[in-house]
């Protein structure tokens, strides 16, 4: 061990530091100056993407013996999810200040969650991702009851504490089988194991996959492992749900390319079958039963399942491309995800959440330029161009035809277009309707001017996405 | 020439245009005059072209005006073939035109559309001629719709009348079923030929009629056959020959001179034209030919019938008119083209001025046009009744006047037309023409002696204002009626026996009838001293005497017949029940289809149950789905562990 | 420096841009404001602009050369081996013209008609315009997928926002519609984009492909543009749209959207896939043939002008498909190319003519708020002028020579008579039915007795109504008597294509 | 074998022990039926030669987890009688894939595990292996990482519980640090400048 | 011999118990709890005999790890339920719904 150990793992050291730091300035700073503590995370925020940026290392290193790996797509992964999770605080401080839930701990908890994901998107071993993905789970179940008054959000941790608690239960019942199979919990071990001893790629290893799936598709929200998220995205409030449906998607690719393809590459014709199964029934699930749904949180938590069962598709394929392909989709997908759910939280004020879908009518009328925002948004995830949810879908059917799977690929796109009509039926409620109340949107400059960018970043990165799908392509090749 | 020939077509397109575009700022009678104007320019230019293909040993021209488009190989183009057919008709139209203009002044006088309605006519003589100096298929199409346009325009000038918009819709679609077979007989050719140009056509045909072509599979036609049909069937359209007849009429809807003018002497003579312009084709199928002589012989007799139960007086000379132009059909079909083309000009020159002859008696009548309401016009209107009386027996063929010329020598070639065989198809066509005289004579002379003799049957009111019309109208009256006497004295022998037309018809020679007939032929006087001994003759002279002891002496007895005989007298009155058929049967009928279709096909069918029904059956699945998140911890989890068991059971049992 | 060079790009983009400017200044919400009336004058100004830059592009258009002109091309995903590629031949060119032409009417129908955020109306305009410039001369699959798609969303609201009553309804029916056909496409384009590595058309057309896949190909391509043409069975969601759209949307729609399903047979469907379009070109004549007779007779019952007019833009785009797809039916000699060339007249026709009646339709409901045919009658009596435009263009709906309306069908009549006697017959009975519905129709509105107070009330057309009914009557006319500059257009172009389609690809 | 009977016996109290917990009706029962549990894995891990987990797991579990429960438990005070027959409506059904998947597992173990190397015994610990010591001497080196995160969960789960469930009473007195040290001067001292009155 | 086979079954009956007390269970949460405590002993036996049976002593290291987490989780759990508590007055698995569909 030496310091370049620790020198590589400074992102997750400083942010770790930089937490205290705020967990103890905040005990000094009064609920009327909470911002600062705001403000304080920021920074923190600035500070660990500083250190991202300028400690990255030049070449894959696994350090920790083992336990910690730090490559490409570590590096941008947690870029990304510093981020959004900026953005995330930045879009929630209007609102929780507006509804009394200025807290200290909010941003702590958050930066706990960061820190969760960013020890799972660095994790070489099943136990440091075990570790890492409590770290992220149990900041999620606190923030999901940080309002302790409202019962919804109370209920809703419940829940998703119950069914994570199960998900991580039979995850680690998969890790012991694989530990128990292959002698070892470093990835790359165990690649090199089944490689060795092709015996290995045997029946009990099937089970500890079979688990191991379980544990991933809860934490992607892929059916029938989905049951908590359209409650939780409903009951959390809706700056903390926005933070759940934003940077921890990048936690779970981390997650799942790790195991799936560093780790258990050579079960590939085992898994995909099952990642396949997962991800159809996502996609059909996901996009009828958003039809269905009056409640706009509730409706973008069944799209999320939807596009979770995109990017699952992609993970499939199991090759540079299907990687490249959900690397894509999930980075454009949270784009967009996180300024739907901003401009739910701009909508909403003191003791009003604009939850139901037809609190958008006559958005239009009230304020064009965020009508436009959240139709681009919306347009981004229907997967209409020149939006950039466009380009991910083309990248992941691109993927699963060259794999030769052209049924998938029609069920795919039939599926986005049973999916347009939901978010088509937002940008109906905010240009085709009479507004119901013509309250002025209130929020501060900054926010509005992020939020705005956010919008324009969809149609942006949809006209020159050459970037960004270069980018995908390197960090899919450099995986191997 | 070439300048000529634009000018006689442009010049009255430029007065329509200015006429139907300017009308305000120019008043009625800029209107009047700069249409009166260009289609007399057009008159006396057409007349001096006639003169110099007559006399002046003009050669037929086949002018290319300029190109359509050219795609695929197939040139479109717009052009004149100008030949003795060509500029007989152009002086036919141009003239029938001037007068019809002129009248309109009188006509026309108080309508507020005044303008509108001479903007019309001068596009119309612009469409005819276009029509008949084409030198191409596309360019005859053009025509041939755009003169049913104008027809549907002026049919409906009055459109406010509820029955006049009907009418000329009626008139306007069923021209189209003709059209419908006219576009295919034009895909015809150019699929045979590969070209739309006269000349070229023409020089293909004989290679057309060796070819087959099988309508329905396996049942092989010769290529010439169906084209001409094809072709025929747009005749039949815009000839209102009989099923197409309907249109006829109720066109009598529009206002008087339009009727004189198209749907009497010239419009509804383009099909009959059209068929001697394509006697090269015709002429190589016998089958063709012998459809043609069919419908022309029924189209003939039976609407000479339906003249005598009627009781408008225009619609008395409208169905004089079917009835005539199936005497030129017959003709057609017994290849005397030349006959039916000279019975066209002495027809268009008696049966115009009989229309004007009517609108002149209506326009004393105030507007009334029943003829059981009129009688003993004769001292009140002169000059109508002479030129009346001249049409009326240039229509039966009394001898002397032009259509005693025609008439007489058209049935005579159809008579001799034995190539046709001695099957039902020759005397059916022979019978119907000769009886058709009969026929004829009886229906002219009972509106005759209805309208100007006997004694007066209209009102008090009526009868004090009477007198006769003004120059403007009597004046095209005696225009028309020169010609209408003298013509067919004059042309018989160089129109049908020294060979006029020249290479413009082509007839085989073992068709051509008037060749064999002008072997006996010696002239105009000597016809005329034979006719006493044709039954023509007689037949004429005993419909006369009919009309005259029937309406004039005993208008009992028409009466009784009616009554003794009530059954045919209805099935003539409901005109063969061909209105009824169309109306309720193809019209309605169509609208069930339509609306079986709509309601059935797309509302319930596609929309209904595939469109919507499927977006239906996607929101009940999602009810359905929804349900299964029921809120239940337990179900969460059970779902999970239900997806795991799945799991694990496949990778035991089924991998 | 040729600036033809760059003369597409501007095409495209200068529309998109004006429609951006006019969004982001807006209107202030106040349709009266001297803001709102600013821009409209840009919206006008622009839309004329484009229109006289494609002059430019009409004028150094060489009808000769066989390639694709105005070539413009620049990496755009290298990732992806997608290009910005544009460029235009004597397909595209005519639609291109057709659009910038319609374009600046369509500004001015809608001058003060649209009370309700007029700079967004516009704006969706302009940007329409642009895109669909952009698709009509997108040789770079991925590229023309962009602009295709992107295309619905300025037409979905347009419908949604400045729509009728059930406008709601029909827009999303018409989004979800063609949205389910072009994501079929979109995998037939991955598909080609596997096989060749690129997007780019060319490459497409050149590549070996086996029949089956060819076959699915085909299905898909035919999915997306038999929507968009649209072609029985899947037509139902035109008459809607049309019925609920604003005026100026029905005539875009009309004019342009659905020339963009043939076009994308001809740049698509036959180059790319010949042996499959050859499997299939049965089932498209079949379909084209019942498009023309059956919706003929749905359109007689129609009870709403503007329903009826979209079912007569069905049954004409039936005439569209059945031109294209002859090629194969037509056992010898030439012919094929008739019918290519008459289904793209045709197209350019419609884009007129159903534009024209969908203005005379606009220009009653703007009086009278109704599009029932039984809430008119005697108009002529009240608005001659405007009886005299509408009997015009319902003549030339009808197909009467003369008039552009003529020109395609008679093409395609005497193709299709070379493929089958019965072809014909039935191609041929939209004489009949054409002139049948549209006729009833000008009886029942224009003719006739003042029918209604409402009608009694009428005003005969504003200059600014005449002008768009004049311009449009006078290029009716004007293709009608003399169609040869835009035939010699297409003419090498089409001998191109048929020869591409010539060459099996198997 | 006496081993192999004390595994038995004591894994037969465990299953016991564990069924007890999902069936007893009060809670009280199933936290005592929890640490019961708990002891007997503990004497089966050493059984197994891992003594210092077992010793943890008694201290760690029993020791505080469970003591936590039961303070819940009291403290939430829950009327046990309240609620009602405790089973769910398709609780059949669950029981069935449950047995399916227990099927599934024993039958991968015993059946299909036996062409694999997991079947046999332990192979014992050489004399003088130090359970404890052995562990110790990975968990700050090799495990460091994950052992540097174990204590930020800890932390956060101090952080989040207190979140939770630290509410202000009313009328609690508490010093308001923050407001403490953010004070001046001059907000406690308020100089008042008077004009001088005027005798009256 | 009492070897790996015997505690996996051992655990395997153990993770299966707990499952099965999830679902079946209405009552309260608290035994819900319980029940995942009993689930993660269940993975336990798994590592501890595993690691045994490997001869490898991070199974056991994971185990401790587990343990830690657990508590965190516990502590975490029964924060939440406490908050539902007061908010709802009843920690009753059937009532918990107001969330569905």
């Amino acid at each position: 061990m030496t310091l370049t150990d620790y020198m590589s793992a400074a992102p997750e050291m400083t942010l770790l530091g930089l937490i205290c730091v705020v967990l103890i300035a905040d005990l000094f700073v009064d609920d009327e100056n909470r911002v600062q503590t705001f403000w304080m995370s920021i920074a923190a925020l600035a500070i660990t993407m500083w250190t991202l940026l300028t400690t990255a290392p030049a070449e894959s290193l696994v350090l920790f013996d083992g336990s910690y790996v730090s490559d490409p797509l570590s590096q941008v992964l947690k870029v990304t999810a510093v981020g959004f999770v900026g953005i995330a605080l930045m879009y929630g401080r209007d609102y929780l200040r507006a509804n009394d839930l200025h807290k200290g701990e909010f941003y702590i908890l958050a930066l706990f969650g960061l820190l969760g994901m960013m020890i799972m998107i660095s994790a070489n071993s099943l136990l440091t991702m075990y570790l890492g993905l409590e770290t992220l789970a149990l900041s999620l179940y606190a923030l999901v009851a940080i309002d302790r008054n409202n019962v919804t959000s109370a209920e809703s941790a419940m829940k998703y504490f119950v069914l994570g608690a199960i998900a991580s239960g039979a995850l680690l019942y998969g890790i012991s089988w694989v530990y128990g199979v292959t002698g070892t919990l470093k990835f790359d071990e165990i690649a090199m194991a089944l490689a060795a001893n092709p015996a290995l790629n045997s029946l009990p290893l099937w089970f500890g996959l079979a688990f191991l799936i379980v544990g991933i598709s809860f934490k992607f929200g892929a059916v029938p492992f989905h049951m908590w998220l359209p409650d939780v995205y409903q009951g959390a409030r809706t700056p903390v749900t926005l933070y759940i449906a934003s940077a921890p998607k990048l936690a779970a690719l981390a997650f799942t390319l790790r195991v799936l393809t560093d780790g258990l590459g050579g079960l590939h014709d085992v898994w995909a079958d099952m990642i396949m199964v997962v991800a159809v029934m996502s996609l059909l699930v996901g996009n009828v039963i958003a039809i269905a749904q009056t409640n706009i949180k509730r409706m973008l938590g069944y799209s999320t399942i939807a596009h979770v069962g995109f990017i699952l598709l992609a993970v499939f394929c199991g090759n540079d491309k299907g990687n490249s392909a959900a690397l894509f989709y999930t980075l454009t997908y949270i784009v967009a995800a996180a300024g739907a759910f901003g401009i739910v939280i701009l909508l909403s004020r003191r003791g009003f959440d604009a939850e139901n879908l037809s609190d958008f009518k006559g958005l239009n009328a009230r304020s064009p330029w965020f009508a436009l925002m959240m139709m681009f948004l919306m347009f981004s995830l229907a997967g209409v161009p020149p939006f950039i949810g466009f380009f991910g879908k083309l990248n992941v059917i691109d993927a699963v035809l060259s794999s030769g799977y052209p049924g998938l690929a029609i069920l795919m796109v039939l599926a986005s277009v049973v999916g347009a009509f939901y978010y088509l039926r937002v940008i109906w409620y905010m240009y085709f309707e009479q507004a119901e109340d013509m309250a002025v949107l209130q929020s501060s400059a900054d926010t509005r001017l992020v939020l705005s960018l956010n919008g324009l970043a969809v149609l942006a990165l949809g006209i020159i996405p050459g970037w960004l799908w270069t980018l995908c392509t390197q960090i899919a090749l450099s995986m191997r | 020439m070439y300048s000529y020939y634009l000018t006689i077509v442009l010049a009255p397109l430029a007065a329509a245009i200015v006429a139907g575009l300017f009308g305000k700022q120019i008043g009625r009678a800029g209107a009047h005059w700069i249409t009166i104007l260009a289609v007399g320019l057009s008159c006396v230019l057409s007349m001096f072209v006639l003169k110099e293909m007559f006399w002046g040993g003009a050669v037929a021209e086949n002018i290319h005006v300029y190109t359509w488009a050219v795609t695929d190989g197939l040139r479109m183009e717009v052009g004149f073939l100008v030949d003795r057919l060509t500029a007989l008709m152009m002086v036919v139209v141009t003239f029938v035109s001037f007068s019809v203009h002129i009248y309109t002044i009188g006509y026309m006088h108080d309508d507020p559309g005044y303008q509108r309605f001479f903007s019309y006519i001068s596009l119309f003589t612009f469409s005819m001629l276009m029509l008949v100096m084409s030198n191409n298929f596309l360019q005859l199409f053009f025509g041939w719709e755009a003169v049913g346009l104008v027809s549907y325009l002026l049919i409906g000038f009055w459109y406010k009348r509820e029955s006049a918009i009907f009418a000329n819709l009626k008139a306007f679609l069923v021209n189209r079923v003709g059209d419908f077979g006219f576009i295919l007989g034009i895909a015809a050719i150019v699929m045979f030929t590969g070209s739309l140009d006269y000349a070229e056509v023409f020089g293909q045909a004989e290679s057309v009629a060796a070819q087959q072509f099988e309508v329905f599979p396996g049942a092989p036609w010769n290529a010439m056959t169906v084209a001409c049909i094809l072709l025929f069937i747009g005749a039949m359209g815009k000839s209102a020959q009989a099923p197409l007849h309907v249109w006829l009429p109720d066109s009598m809807e529009g206002p008087t001179p339009i009727s004189a003018l198209i749907h009497a002497a010239t419009m509804v003579t383009a099909g009959i034209f059209m068929v001697a312009r394509m006697s090269p084709l015709f002429e190589l199928s016998e089958t063709a030919l012998a459809v043609v002589i069919t419908i022309g012989a029924i189209t003939a007799f039976f609407m000479g019938l339906l003249g005598i139960v009627q009781n408008d007086i225009k619609r008395v000379v409208a169905y004089s008119t079917l009835s005539q132009l199936g005497y030129m059909t017959v003709a057609l079909g017994a290849s005397a083209y030349s006959a039916a083309i000279f019975h066209l000009m002495t027809h268009a020159f008696f049966k115009a001025l009989l229309f004007l002859a009517a609108g002149s008696v209506i326009i004393a009548m105030h507007h009334e046009q029943d003829i059981r309401k009129m009688g003993g016009l004769r001292k009140y209107m002169p000059i109508t009744y002479w030129t009346a009386l001249i049409g009326s027996l240039a229509l039966i063929g009394f001898p002397g006047l032009s259509g005693f010329f025609s008439k007489d020598l058209l049935i005579e070639a159809v008579k001799e037309s034995h190539w046709h065989g001695q099957g039902a198809v020759y005397w059916i066509a022979y019978l119907s023409v000769l009886l058709g005289v009969f026929v004829t004579a009886l229906y002219s002379f009972r509106m005759f002696f209805l309208v100007f003799h006997g004694k007066a049957r209209m009102d008090k009111e009526t009868k004090s204002h009477l007198h006769e019309t003004p120059w403007v109208v009597t004046a095209p009256l005696i225009m028309l009626a020169i010609p209408s006497a003298i013509i067919g004295w004059i042309t018989v022998n160089d129109v049908l026996f020294n060979n006029y037309f020249g290479d413009a018809i082509v007839v085989s020679s073992a068709h051509d009838v008037l060749a064999h007939m002008g072997e006996s032929f010696h002239g105009s006087l000597s016809l005329l001293k034979h006719a006493p001994q044709t039954p023509v003759f007689w037949l004429a002279a005993g419909g006369v005497f009919s009309a005259w002891f029937l309406y004039l002496r005993r208008p009992d007895i028409p009466v009784t017949i009616k009554r003794k005989l009530s059954g045919i007298y209805t099935l003539l009155d409901r005109k063969y029940y061909f209105d009824d058929l169309y109306i309720k049967g193809f019209a309605a009928g169509g609208r069930g289809i339509g609306r079986f279709l709509w309601e059935k096909g797309d509302q319930l069918i596609i929309d209904g149950i595939i469109v919507n029904g499927t977006a239906r059956s996607v929101g009940k699945l999602a009810g359905v789905m929804r349900q299964i998140q029921t809120g239940y911890l337990y179900t969460y989890a059970f779902a999970m562990i239900i997806g795991l068991t799945m799991l694990l059971s496949w990778l035991i049992w089924f991998r | 420096m040729d600036y033809s060079q760059y003369l597409l790009s501007i095409l495209v983009w200068l529309p998109i841009i004006s429609g951006i400017v006019l969004l982001v200044i807006g209107d202030g919400g106040d349709a009266k404001s001297s803001k709102a009336s600013t821009m409209r004058i840009i919206a006008l100004g622009m839309s004329l602009l484009t229109f006289v830059l494609s002059i430019a592009l009409y004028a150094w258009f060489d009808n000769t050369e066989t390639g694709m002109q105005f070539i413009e091309r620049f990496a755009w995903i290298p990732a992806l081996n997608a290009y910005y590629y544009l460029g235009i031949d004597g397909i595209s060119a005519p639609l291109i013209l057709l659009t910038t032409f319609i374009t600046p009417l369509v500004v001015l129908t809608s001058w003060d008609v649209i009370k309700v955020r007029p700079a967004q109306f516009f704006a969706a305009f302009l940007i329409l315009e642009g895109l669909m410039i952009g698709v009509f001369s997108a040789l770079d699959g991925l590229l023309f997928y962009v602009f295709w798609e992107a295309m619905l969303v300025p037409m979905f609201l347009i419908i949604g926002v400045w729509g009728g009553e059930r406008r709601i309804y029909a827009t999303l029916k018409f989004f979800l519609y063609t949205f389910l056909g072009s994501v079929l496409m979109l995998v037939a384009f991955i598909y080609l984009y596997g096989q060749t590595g690129s997007f780019d058309m060319f490459g497409w057309m050149n590549v070996t492909i086996g029949l089956t896949a060819q076959k699915f190909i085909f299905i898909a391509f035919l999915i997306a543009f038999a929507v968009k043409v649209p072609m029985w069975p899947v037509h139902t969601w035109l008459p809607d749209a049309h019925v609920e759209a604003p005026t100026g949307g029905s005539v875009i729609l009309a004019a342009i959207m659905l020339k963009m399903g043939g076009y994308g047979f001809l740049r698509l469907s036959l180059p790319m896939v010949p042996d499959g379009s050859a499997y299939f070109s049965g089932l498209v004549i079949a379909m084209s043939l019942i498009a023309i007779v059956y919706i003929g007779f749905v359109a007689l019952m129609q009870k709403d002008m503007k329903k009826l007019i979209a079912y007569s833009s069905i049954a004409h785009m039936g005439f569209v498909t059945l031109g294209f797809f002859l090629l194969w039916s037509i056992q010898s000699g030439s012919g094929a190319g008739l019918g290519m060339t008459g289904g793209m007249v045709q197209m350019v026709s419609h884009g007129l003519i159903s534009g024209a009646m969908f203005l005379c339709v606009g220009v009653l409901y703007d009086r009278v708020h109704s599009r029932k045919i039984a809430d008119y009658g005697g108009v002529a009596n009240t608005m001659p002028v405007f009886a005299a435009f509408m009997v015009l263009f319902s003549m030339a709906n009808a197909g009467l020579p003369g008039t552009s309306g003529f020109v395609g069908e008679f093409m395609v009549i005497i193709a299709s008579f070379k493929a089958n006697f019965w072809f014909a017959f039935l191609g041929a009975s939209t004489l009949v039915l054409g002139a049948a519905y549209t006729l009833w129709m000008v009886k029942r509105v224009i003719y006739g007795e003042i029918a209604n107070d409402d009608v009694a009330e009428l005003e005969d057309l504003n200059i600014r109504e005449f002008v768009v009914l004049g311009v449009l009557a006078v290029a009716v006319l004007l293709i009608g008597l003399w169609p040869a500059p835009l035939v010699d257009m297409m003419n090498v172009t089409v001998d191109q294509l048929i020869q591409q389609i010539g060459h099996s690809k198997l | 074998m006496f081993q192999a009977i004390l595994f038995y016996l004591f894994s037969a109290v465990l299953m016991g022990a564990a069924l007890g917990v999902i069936l007893s009706r009060n809670p009280v029962h199933a936290v005592m039926f929890l640490v019961l549990a708990f002891f007997q894995s503990a004497i089966l891990w050493i059984l197994a030669e891992a003594e210092f987990l077992g010793i943890v797991l008694v201290l760690v579990y029993v020791g505080a987890v469970m003591v936590l429960f039961l303070f819940v438990v009291m403290m939430l005070d829950i009327n046990v009688e309240a609620v009602k027959r405790g089973l769910t409506r398709y609780w059949f059904l669950g029981l069935g894939f449950t047995l399916l998947m227990a099927v599934e597992i024993v039958q991968l173990i015993w059946l299909r595990g036996q062409d694999s190397d997991i079947a046999g015994g332990f192979e014992p610990y050489a004399d003088g292996y130090s359970n404890t010591k052995a562990l110790g001497s990975v968990l700050y080196t090799e495990h460091v990482y994950a052992f540097e995160i174990a204590a930020v969960i800890l932390l956060l789960a101090i952080v989040a519980a207190i979140t939770l469930t630290m509410r202000k009473r009313p009328g609690l007195k508490v010093q308001n640090i923050a407001k403490q040290v953010a004070v001046r001067a001059k907000d406690r001292l308020r100089v008042v400048k008077m004009d001088a009155e005027k005798r009256q | 011999m009492i070897g790996l086979q015997h505690y996996l079954t051992l655990s395997a009956m153990l993770f299966v118990l707990s499952i099965a007390g999830i679902i079946i269970n209405r009552r309260n949460l608290i035994l819900i709890l319980m029940c995942i405590e009993l689930m993660l002993l269940a993975v336990n036996f798994n590592f501890i005999a595993f690691s045994r049976h490997l001869g490898d002593d991070t199974g056991q290291v994971f185990v401790f790890f587990i343990l830690t987490v657990a508590a965190a989780e516990a502590a975490i759990g029964l924060a939440i339920l406490v908050v539902l508590f007061r908010n709802r007055r009843s920690i009753n698995v059937q009532e918990l719904n107001t969330m569905k569909g």
